[in-house]
């Protein structure tokens, strides 16, 4: 089992005739994810991934023809917010936007959107997700490198791109395999939270402890680490936060996360954490052997 | 980017909100000229403003008050000599001198935690918001606008009773408000505050009051500047470092810091690691640089630029995971750069991912010190940093 | 039993203070309703009816003081539409807007507001809703007059204001009690349809018959008696259609309706409805009769 | 509220849509004038259109082409001398004749069933939408759009591509239809109708296409041209009959049909049922009026005088169901309005409801004859129409 993205996955890329979108898929179909169509309007009738799939002018023409289930988008800053609102709007019920620098405006219309058809969006400016596999049954969606993984039952979730390899990395070097690694995204305005993430791990039986890899700035790790203080009292649990070492008063929206009673610095994030049952790394390699202190143990 | 009070006001303006009939001069002249006009329709005494994109001008010396032509000549003279937090005041804004009842606070700013445009207000205006949500963050209202609708008139009205306005007063402030959702959305952007939204006596009713914008600070998305090409020319470039100048225009996150390890990372929370695990080993950096996702060579030779620019550098550690950027791109951009730079800095590379094997041939051939772990690579450069006097 | 309105009905009146909504409050106070807040921005702190029921600038402030879970606007129209998305926008899950007048696209925002709080509107341009009630136990809502009910177990719906008041009349007068009366008002754009009221109903155990007053233009009737003629097989059900006699084409929005498949005549609407098994009268006095007709038996 | 095309595109043209380079004119001679204002700009024809808020204006010769300034004033003052359905021609457009390659049909309008701007598209331009509808619904695509953000890029490409646009015609049929919604909603427009919006060669690009709005059909929404004082002055009154200009000016709903016995009544719903029962017993209605909620005793005299300015009226029926509006009032009113006119017609009142027993007294010392139930009243107007003439 997994979250998010699996076997079952239909996959639409949206952008798929782009030279990121196509490089991607091609990636994604080698990992073992299907997929099912590609839409970049105006190219509508061609065949995109060696000629394997078929490219559609919309989405909901692609979902009509291919019951097509997810989508991953790649589609420039400019139009990426309205491609977020095609995808909900025409029965895509999971959606992962790799895209960066979308105005921010335009996502809030964009999730509001999202929201409405009762979606859920992953991202924007996220790495995507992977579900490692054994034997070619592994998916992935988005730009994770795929030799990073390894297949078990520790859900990974993180707002970084890199830092995730990085993380993931050392736990697959460890012997330590994923169930779901899963990418949400940094930017001011992002779908799926890590609450949001922590709630689908907890559902999902297959998950057997967790690694949270948050960042300074806003109070999404705290907003998370209170609930699963509450909720999450049977998983092992880690976490890793960036920025301990960061000047302050350099980031945006930062007068919101005050105003919410946060103040985005790592040291609280990191007690916050602390408070609700996870051990906090000072250094992404620690992963694994604190896994391992908070009960953790192999299959 | 951050605007000046005077583009701000421009754009308060712009959307018919009440603001001073202000002026902007970059010479003690000018600033004189602007004063004889408001005296001449009555003002009695105007207010002078350094222009610069720091808060604590006040303080600083950047505001006075004059009373005659002559002396807002002498005063502008004096405050565009002035550089306020190694910021030169360049342009001084010439406004009358208000008579403030009352300071109200409001902003619309883009928040994290309720995903979209949050209007907050206060009666205690004039304070900075953080320090009213210290003291009594019960004093704040707040409205989250509707996504695609703005600021909806029971919302305005909710802020505005929720502060304990009433009769005309509120219904200025209904207007102000949910025009400065409209010049958020409109500008795209990420916060519009107004602080103090004053209120003023009203000269045509006597004993009335009315509201006025006094002061303004806006933030435009990056991202969406490219839509604005009339706000992204409002870019004051001249109180921009050149060095940050050149980050930004080749798309690089450039963040100056007092150290001596130069650092060059792909992403921003591996790039924000990175110096976490340098402090931790010892080290001080002397940046934050995130190159970003699929960087070519060329950019990596002007990060490498950007870090030696910066002469507290003793030695650099380059950090890169490969995903979508490719590690030989990487290696033969280091390699490129060694060749044009004239100052020799120890370098320690870490380079992992995708194409990693090809990068370790290449760093290999050109002789570059190079590590596996994140871990090792930052002790090794602050071995090196050591080593060349730094630490 | 009963819909939308009865003894456990808060009502909040929006436009208290005004002549229409001071006036229509006492008669809903006089005929059992519980009215425990006013809502006039500016006027908070005042007291409306005699005295007796505080008034509020904000509905939310009256909601969260008082209870109240039911609206009713009397607000002007240029005003009524956000009148309606604050009601619903503080909580309240039965909003009732007797205004006319109100600009439609103004409504489309406001419907929009009101789904997405999963909230419920009656109106706007409606006469409201009562439930008649024996010995000061009745409810009404808006401005129907009280003198026409009695109580007793028939369903009414009608889009028309003193149309609904003629066919009840011709009920009362006939020794037929009424459940609910529901004057679901004849704008372009309005929160609940005939085939909204007929899910009600069929879910009230206390109505054991239906009345549906109709009128030419639109496709609501059709689409509520293609409803009924599959859910609603176990109730008596007459009908009535004003304007067999209009000429055809003085109505707006009627590209809509003909492109929805639609004609808005009478002729056709009364072709559907018979089909669903509705009786349909050719004159609001002869309802009664059909009732009987239909199998209604007097309790 | 109807408008003109001409405002129509005037509207279209403010909202930056393309529409012929057209003006209107009331006179032959200003119609030369623009005439030759076009051919010295190199248009090869002309096109001149009767301005009347009726369709089939075609048909009736209302829209002719003129290949000379000289034919286009001989053109013009026969345009300008027809009456077509009743309706004189006061103005005519000129306009440059299109080549149209294709013709496409695009609308947004308030749709009852979705409770949305629905925007219908379809590749069959220039023939009523209704007609298309019949013979193939599956020709027509449509999109409701966002109800606060307009139509969204997404949705004005799924109508584009519906209709079978692709490239450089595609995009402009996607700024067109979002302009359609941002003008319906922004002018309170019931109805925004392009037809046909035609695919035209684009004098640019050799070869090329381009589209172009050239007829315009808009409807205002009553309700709200309070707000809009500009477009609201756009009413052509000329064209109004005075009888409905009173009523309108009144608040008074009222629609003239072609029978004998004239009805006021209080709510549409109760109007029209009062016009069915007329007709059920045999006679023919002269009018639907609805005097609305609340009405006073004035107002009741006005409806009088517009129901007795028909000369065909030989009976009245009054039917008032009381609820807010009260029985004395009307009472009072017709009272008032019997002192007051010329013209003695036989009538029978039916007063129930509020107020109905006040009213009922005022009714017998006035000696007016009176009705219980609505199908007696019916009866006994029928009756006595019958007696004066008519049926």
């Amino acid at each position: 089992m997994s979250i998010l993205v699996d076997q079952h996955t239909r996959l639409v890329v949206q952008g798929l005739t782009g030279r990121e979108g196509g490089f991607h898929a091609g990636q994604m179909a080698a990992y073992g994810t299907k997929i099912v169509a590609g839409v970049t309007p105006g190219r509508g009738g061609e065949f995109g991934l060696d000629g394997t799939v078929p490219v559609f002018d919309t989405v909901r023409e692609a979902v009509e023809k291919t019951n097509a289930n997810t989508s991953c988008i790649f589609v420039p800053a400019a139009g990426a917010a309205d491609a977020i609102a095609e995808a909900a709007a025409s029965g895509i019920k999971t959606i992962f936007c790799i895209t960066e620098g979308i105005p921010v405006h335009d996502m809030v219309g964009a999730l509001a959107v999202v929201q409405q058809h009762g979606a859920r969006l992953i991202g924007p400016n996220c790495p995507g997700a992977t579900t490692p596999g054994v034997g070619g049954l592994g998916a992935k969606i988005g730009i994770i490198p795929a030799s990073i993984h390894l297949p078990g039952d520790v859900g990974v979730v993180s707002r970084s791109g890199t830092l995730t390899y990085e993380a993931v990395q050392s736990m697959t070097d460890a012997g330590i395999g994923q169930s779901t690694c899963l990418g949400i995204g940094g930017d001011p305005i992002i779908g799926t939270t890590f609450r949001d993430a922590l709630e689908l791990f907890a559902a999902d039986p297959a998950t057997r402890a967790l690694v949270l890899i948050g960042e300074i700035g806003g109070s999404a790790e705290e907003e998370a680490a209170a609930w699963a203080g509450e909720h999450l009292k049977h998983l092992p649990r880690v976490a890793f936060i960036a920025g301990r070492a960061a000047p302050e008063g350099r980031r945006m929206g930062h007068a919101g996360a005050i105003v919410s009673g946060a103040s985005g610095r790592a040291v609280d994030k990191i007690a916050a954490l602390e408070a609700a049952g996870f051990k906090v790394a000072g250094s992404p390699t620690e992963l694994p052997r604190l896994l391992i202190e908070a009960g953790y143990t192999k299959r | 980017m951050k605007i000046h009070e005077a583009e701000a006001r421009e754009l308060l303006a712009r959307a018919g909100l009440p603001v001073p009939d202000a002026d902007v001069a970059t010479t003690a002249a000018g600033a004189r000229a602007i004063a004889e006009r408001l005296f001449a329709a009555g003002v009695p005494q105007v207010v002078i403003k350094a222009q610069v994109l720091v808060g604590g001008r006040g303080k600083a010396g950047g505001v006075k008050l004059a009373a005659s032509a002559a002396e807002a000549e002498t005063t502008a003279a004096a405050i565009l000599a002035l550089t306020i937090k190694d910021l030169p005041v360049r342009r001084v804004l010439v406004a009358p001198a208000a008579t403030i009842v009352r300071e109200i606070y409001l902003a619309a700013l883009i928040d994290r935690t309720t995903r979209g445009v949050l209007v907050m207000a206060s009666a205690a205006g004039g304070m900075e918001i953080e320090e009213v949500a210290a003291k009594d963050p019960a004093a704040i209202v707040r409205e989250v606008a509707h996504p695609h609708g703005g600021l909806l008139p029971f919302q305005a009205r909710r802020l505005g009773f929720g502060i304990g306005l009433r009769g005309e007063l509120l219904k200025q402030f209904c207007l102000i408000a949910t025009g400065l959702v409209k010049i958020a959305r409109e500008s795209d952007a990420d916060l519009v505050e107004v602080n103090p939204l004053a209120v003023v006596p009203a000269p045509e009713t006597p004993g009335g009051e009315r509201l006025i914008c006094l002061d303004a600070k806006v933030t435009l998305d990056d991202s969406a500047l490219d839509r604005h090409p009339d706000l992204a020319a409002w870019r004051d470039a001249d109180s921009e470092d050149p060095i940050d100048r050149e980050a930004r225009e080749q798309g690089i996150s450039y963040i100056r810091l007092d150290g001596s390890i130069g650092c060059m990372v792909n992403g921003a929370g591996l790039a924000m690691t990175t110096l976490d695990l340098v402090t931790r080993a010892g080290g001080t950096p002397a940046n934050f640089l995130d190159i970003g996702g699929g960087a070519r060579a060329d950019k990596v030779a002007a990060a490498m630029r950007i870090i030696l620019a910066d002469a507290g550098v003793k030695a650099i550690l380059v950090n890169i995971f490969g995903g979508i950027t490719r590690g030989d791109e990487v290696a033969k951009g280091l390699i490129e750069a060694r060749a044009q730079q004239d100052r020799v800095v120890p370098m320690v590379v870490r380079i992992v991912g995708t194409n990693a094997a090809e990068a370790a041939v290449l760093l290999r051939e050109g002789g570059f010190e190079t590590a596996t772990s994140l871990d090792e690579a930052a002790e090794k450069a602050v071995a090196l940093a050591a080593a060349g006097g730094g630490k």
